[in-house]
């Protein structure tokens, strides 16, 4: 009969109406600033700088400056300066580091390629995602000092994948510091430098 | 002057109106608006004289009213059907150029 | 009676009179959009109007070019990844696919069991957010006052959390990988999964109910913009607009690719091509892809989620030529790509569904009144970041 | 009062005659018909001006709205008008005055009535037992004329069989 | 004659609540010179319909957001004052100050006339509704043609602000508008006819009053509850949001293909008004509604009675108004060759029939026993019934749901 088909309809809407007081399957509406989004581990959003100690970002920078990620960036958004001097890293081994890091966030598409080939596990994944700015040239192109989080953060935000991280690096200082204890144990004719680490695949 | 002869110059005015825009025009639409203008002179006549007249309780002239507001309303609504049928048939609705019965 | 409406049959555009006719009274020249609330996007129709009825109309678009072909020519194979999230993105997980189906081509990777499953798990929620959310913005186009748009996005919020939850963002995954998949699915996930696809039948019974029956949506779309097979063939057709018209061209069943052949599922055909048949075709491969999730999620298997001799760096295939294709949410979604041995794609095209389903919106339109332009156009299923690329 | 109502009524009218934009000239009519029906009001014939609204108000001017758009022609390309039309137009409103000075002295020069006292009470009521009563056999009339000019506008304004929208006729 | 009321009640028409509009009235009326009060009289009843149904009107806008966001499981408007309950002066106050901009094509005269017309026109059909038992702002013998007198001009405004605009989208709006007052207004107006005819009057206080009572003092004696009555209601109703312009009749307005229709090229205040009017419209149409077919003031028992009539109006009026945004947020819209087809081959046909139906009721009043009664309910549910069927039938034509074949 003529007319059926829309009183199912106003029945489904009725359904819903009532719904939204009582089914949260229905009302799923979480109201913004007073209710903070409960992020899933993995979410992502731009990407930061980890430093070992927060205490010292600039000195404990795991960033080693080797550009990798600024030449896999595909929308070339990282800018960086290798430093003229070299300073140890966690290891204990001479590094460069970077004495400029600049990322462009409003170039950035936030695709977590520069955090997947980033061989030393420096640059991770943020999940701050309130980042307005009333400056869209200086309030969006973060420096080497904005970008530097410290570990226990990365820990806040991605627990599982920073004890990853974590257990990896601890494996490799291990590593690095066997072998050069059999180095200097050794005491060949000809000292070496030690090698850097091998790139990893990313986590 | 009693205000039945004020009602009755003001029909006279309406009803030159009319007539000149329906003798002036070439526009069928107006010309149609012309003609309903001069049937409202009339209805401004009925309702003057019965407000006026010697027997307002009997409803003769406002019935006279309605039965003229009905013929008005049918002969827009045919009028307007023609000068619809005129267009579609030449596209445009200049009477002095209508001049044909046969399309 | 109501459906009789204006299903004249098509002018040919070639016979239709010049705007300013002295004889036969003016054409009324519309410009639908670039800001139009029915575009879907940036897009513009130049409307020709006699009355309500559509004499004329030419399909502009651009507006969102971005350079996308050359964009990938000038970025390594991994690079062009996260761009073709943006090129539908309603559907970046069976971009990515399509796209890594090509490049492994490329590169001879296999990639594991598991994986494959995850992509058939990724493709077809990514069917289902988009068939219902384009069923939404349908019936946004035919004056619902949102409220089906709503259900519609209410149910893809809870697969786009699931999307957050595997890859990272909700739309702009950038999941697969050459070989591979980025991250595995936690048991967790799968339970989530699971959770959604077996509500989602209830969901689609509601919506079913709010719309499928409903007199006014039938009288507004039964008839209107029939699409021929013949046309939708000749045009290259592809998808639910294609099968709509009786067609059953599906590359899940055609191609076979994936694992897509041990699935039990089958393919929806209407037999008149217009717009209510394009409307229940997605409903029903809705109802297809819930099947299709239910095995997959019983039936995933352990193990590796890349193939071993893949490397995410420096990536240089052998020169030569591959086309990776699939049947994305619109149609069939295709990369083409030559190698010529260097880290960048020697050239790299894109078969983009959006764009060859818009090229019959005028043969459907003509005929039809200004309202129906609307609808028809909403049932093509456009996204103008496809489109125009 | 009444002049008040006369200016209402005469005013659009005469602009109406004026205008060469037949939707202005129709919603001028549209206010003059209001005048109208103002003055109906104002004499105690309630239910004449209601339906004086609602059909000319209501219905005509919409017809005749409908019948500008339907017919519409761009005013720029309408011819100006030229001497013969002009000359039309002098005869026309020429006629128009000598009929009115005709009939202006005809009523000035008849003794009427002075005026009476309150406005006549006419209930609806009663206008109805009138209308069904002595006037029984014009009511049928009319519904048969409505009835005969509804079915003649309908098949005058219909589009001929084969006749499709937009194509060639 | 109905039994006596099981419940006995004191006599409501002289409940204090009952009274205490007219009270305040004639105190107000009081603080002017004898001479002035008739004037005074008029002048608040036309303030305190203004300014209640402006007031009505802003709680309509936050209360139609709330209903479609809950029927859309949002939470609608909720951000300004408690639970968004000053979302209706944020929105005046936005509208206030926003730029009023007048295409420079445009007609500036009809452009700006077009919301003021229609929201005085709007207002004007306010002036005959009886909205309790002594609450008539105006008492006339032919209030319902006044009504739809007042009413029929809406849609000339309508015609007058897309013409006005020199948009083509306005344009089309404008032609859409006339089409459907055309095409609706001859059923709405065939469906009070019944009413009208049965009642015996043209005047809303009598409709009202011959709708009076109740049997058993529980059933009450509304049209809505007899055959033709349901019917006509069905008809009204429908009419009623053709003639609103509201969904599923928006097409002048239709957003989703016309922009904005008519309102395209208005903003600011002017928008504002033509907001204004819609729900004027609309408010007025149920009331209307309410007035004819939902026995207006009355109580639905008799034991109900001590609650002041007024209040059983305004519940009325405002259930009826959630119907109208139930369906705006459930129904899409129709294309004008449907709308059109719709009014002309199923509402007029059936209008008519429903006359025939209420004829035959009235001259079946005499009927009496059981057997009589039952016959003469049933014949008058045949003769809505049937034509119902019948018509709706060869209306949806062509039109049914499919069943779907898989590809091999």
């Amino acid at each position: 009969m003529l007319g059926s088909g829309i009183i199912k309809g106003l029945a489904v809407t009725a359904k819903n109406l009532a719904g939204s007081f009582h089914d949260p399957a229905r009302y799923v509406t979480q109201e913004f600033p007073e209710v903070q989004p409960q992020l899933p581990e993995n979410s992502r959003n731009f990407p930061f700088l980890v430093a070992d100690d927060g205490a010292d970002p600039m000195g404990t920078l795991r960033c080693v400056a080797c550009q990798i990620c600024e030449k896999e960036c595909p929308p070339q958004c990282i800018y960086i300066e290798k430093s003229k001097d070299k300073k140890p890293d966690a290891a204990g081994k001479l590094q460069l580091y970077p004495a400029v890091f600049a990322i462009d966030t409003s170039v950035c598409m936030s695709c977590q390629i520069c955090v997947e080939v980033c061989p030393f596990d420096a640059i991770k994944m943020d999940q701050v995602f309130a980042i307005a700015t009333t400056d869209r040239f200086n309030g969006l192109l973060l420096n080497r000092e904005q970008l530097a989080k410290s570990n226990q953060y990365y820990h806040s935000i991605h627990p599982t994948e920073a004890t990853e991280v974590d257990a990896r690096l601890a494996a490799e200082r291990k590593a690095a510091e066997e072998k050069a204890r059999a180095a200097a144990a050794a005491k060949a004719a000809a000292p070496k430098p030690a090698a850097p680490p091998p790139p990893q695949p990313p986590a | 002057m009693s205000p039945l002869h004020l009602c009755l110059l003001l029909s006279t005015g309406l009803f030159c109106i009319g007539l000149a825009g329906a003798l002036s025009r070439s526009n069928a639409i107006l010309v149609l608006l012309g003609i309903e203008l001069m049937l409202n002179a009339a209805n401004l006549n009925f309702i003057a004289f019965w407000r006026y007249g010697p027997a307002p309780s009997a409803g003769a002239g406002v019935v006279f009213v309605i039965f003229t507001i009905a013929v008005a309303a049918a002969e827009a609504a045919v009028g307007l059907a023609l000068v619809i049928a005129l267009h579609r048939h030449r596209r445009n609705l200049r009477l002095p150029e209508a001049t044909r019965l046969k399309g | 009676m109501l459906a009789s409406g204006s299903a004249a049959a098509p002018f040919s555009s070639a016979s239709v009179r010049p705007v300013h006719d002295e004889f036969h009274g003016d054409l009324l020249e519309v410009s639908m959009g670039p800001h139009h609330p029915s575009t879907h996007g940036v897009f513009r129709m130049m409307v020709t109007l006699d009355g309500e009825t559509i004499v004329r109309l030419k399909p502009v678009f651009g507006y969102l070019h971005r350079n996308h072909e050359k964009l990938g020519e000038n970025t390594t194979y991994l690079g062009s990844m996260p761009y073709t999230d943006r090129l539908d993105y309603l559907c970046s997980m069976t971009n990515n696919w399509a796209y890594a189906l090509a490049v492994e081509k490329l590169a001879g990777l296999v990639p594991p069991e598991r994986a494959e499953y995850i992509r058939i798990i990724l493709a077809e929620l990514t069917r289902l957010i988009n068939h219902s959310g384009l069923i939404g913005f349908l019936m946004q186009d035919t004056g619902c006052s949102g409220t089906p748009l709503m259900y519609a996005f209410r149910e893809r919020e809870k697969v786009l959390d699931l999307f957050e939850a595997l890859s990272g963002s909700r739309m702009m995954c950038n999941y697969q990988r050459f070989g591979g998949c980025r991250v595995d699915l936690t048991p967790a996930w799968v339970d989530s999964a699971r959770r959604l696809v077996d509500a989602f039948p209830r969901f689609l019974d509601e919506f079913e109910a709010l719309l499928t029956g409903n007199e006014i949506f039938m009288a507004r779309t039964q008839g209107v913009g029939r699409l021929s097979p013949e046309l939708a063939v000749n045009a290259g057709l592809t998808g639910p607009v294609l099968r709509a018209t009786g067609v059953g061209h599906d590359l899940r069943k055609v191609d076979a690719y994936g694992l897509y052949p041990r699935f039990d599922f089958r393919v929806p055909i209407g037999a008149h091509g217009d717009t209510y048949d394009r409307y229940m075709i997605r409903v029903l491969e809705m109802r297809e892809s819930v099947q299709i999730l239910q095995q997959a999620l019983r039936d995933l298997p352990a193990g590796p989620i890349m193939d071993p001799k893949a490397k995410l760096r420096g990536l240089r295939p052998k020169a030569g030529e591959a086309y990776g294709r699939i049947e994305g949410a619109k149609g069939e979604i295709g990369f083409f790509l030559i190698s010529d041995g260097s880290p960048n794609p020697y050239r790299y095209r894109i078969r983009p569904p959006s764009f060859i389903n818009l090229t019959v919106l005028e043969d459907l339109c003509l005929g039809h009144t200004v309202a129906d332009a609307v609808i028809i156009l909403g049932s093509i299923d456009i996204v103008l970041g496809e489109v125009d690329r | 009062m009444i002049l008040l109502l006369a200016l209402l009524i005469l005013v659009p009218a005469a602009a109406a005659m004026l205008r060469r934009n037949l939707v202005h000239s129709a919603l001028l009519l549209v206010l003059s018909w209001a005048g109208l029906a103002a003055f109906y009001l104002w004499s105690g014939a309630e239910f004449v001006a209601f339906a004086q609204v609602l059909v000319y108000v209501g219905a005509v001017s919409m017809v005749v709205l409908f019948a500008v758009l339907l017919t519409r022609q761009n005013p720029d390309r309408a011819a100006p008008p030229d001497a013969a039309a002009r000359l039309r137009a002098g005869a026309a409103v020429l006629t128009a005055a000598a009929v009115g000075a005709v009939i202006g002295h005809a009523i000035l020069a008849t003794p009427l009535p002075a005026a009476a006292g309150a406005p006549p009470v006419l209930t609806v009521r009663q206008l109805g037992l009138e209308l069904m009563g002595r006037h029984a056999g014009s009511l049928l009339v009319i519904g048969a004329l409505l009835t005969v000019a509804l079915l003649g506008a309908v098949v005058l304004a219909a589009a001929e069989p084969g006749e499709k929208p937009g194509g060639k006729p | 004659m109905p039994p006596a009321p099981i419940f006995a009640t004191l006599d409501p028409d002289r409940a204090f609540l009952e009274r205490a509009p007219l009270l305040v009235r004639d105190f107000v009326t009081g603080l002017f010179p004898p001479s002035l009060q008739w004037l005074a009289g008029n002048l608040l009843a036309v303030v305190v319909i203004v300014l209640f149904f402006a007031s009505l009107f802003a709680l309509l806008t936050l209360a139609e957001r709330k209903i479609l966001g809950r029927i859309q499981n949002r939470p609608g408007p909720n951000r300004t004052g408690p639970a968004g309950l000053l979302q209706p002066l944020a929105d005046a106050v936005k509208t206030l100050v926003k730029e009023d901009i007048v295409p420079r094509a445009a007609d500036q005269v009809l452009h700006f006339l077009a919301p003021v017309v229609l929201v005085s026109l709007a207002l004007m059909a306010f002036a005959v509704l009886p909205y309790g038992r002594h609450l008539v702002p105006v008492e006339l013998d032919a209030a319902v043609l006044y009504f739809f007198a007042a009413g029929a001009a809406t849609e000339l405004a309508v015609f007058m602000a897309g013409w006005a605009s020199r948009n083509k989208y306005s344009l089309l709006a404008a032609m859409r508008a006339l089409a459907q007052l055309i095409s609706y207004e001859l059923p709405l107006l065939l469906s009070v006819v019944p009413v009208v005819m049965l009642a015996g009057t043209l005047s809303t206080t009598g409709i009202v009053a011959a709708q009076a009572g109740w049997t058993y003092g529980v059933i009450p004696h509304w049209h809505v509850l007899t055959p033709w009555g349901a019917a006509g209601f069905l008809l009204f109703f429908v009419s009623a949001l053709a003639e609103s312009n509201r969904s599923p009749f928006d097409l002048p307005e239709a957003e989703s293909e016309l922009i904005a229709g008519h309102l395209t090229e208005y903003s600011g205040f002017k928008y504002a008004l033509f907001f204004m009017a819609e729900y004027f419209g609309m408010t007025a149409l149920c009331g209307m509604g309410v007035t004819l077919f939902l026995g207006g003031w009355q109580a639905p028992c008799a034991f109900l009675e001590f609650i002041p009539s007024y209040a059983w109006f305004f519940a009325k009026l405002l259930l009826l108004l959630g119907v109208f945004m139930w369906i705006r947020g459930t129904l899409p819209r129709l294309r004008i060759d449907q709308l059109t087809r719709f009014a002309w081959k199923f509402l007029v046909p059936l209008a008519l029939i429903n006359l025939g139906t209420a004829a035959f009721w009235q001259l079946s009043a005499g009927w009496s026993g059981p057997a009589l009664q039952l016959a003469r309910w049933l014949v008058a549910l045949a003769l809505v019934a049937g034509p119902f069927t019948l018509l709706g039938r060869r209306l949806s034509a062509g039109v049914a749901p499919r069943t779907y074949r898989y590809a091999a």
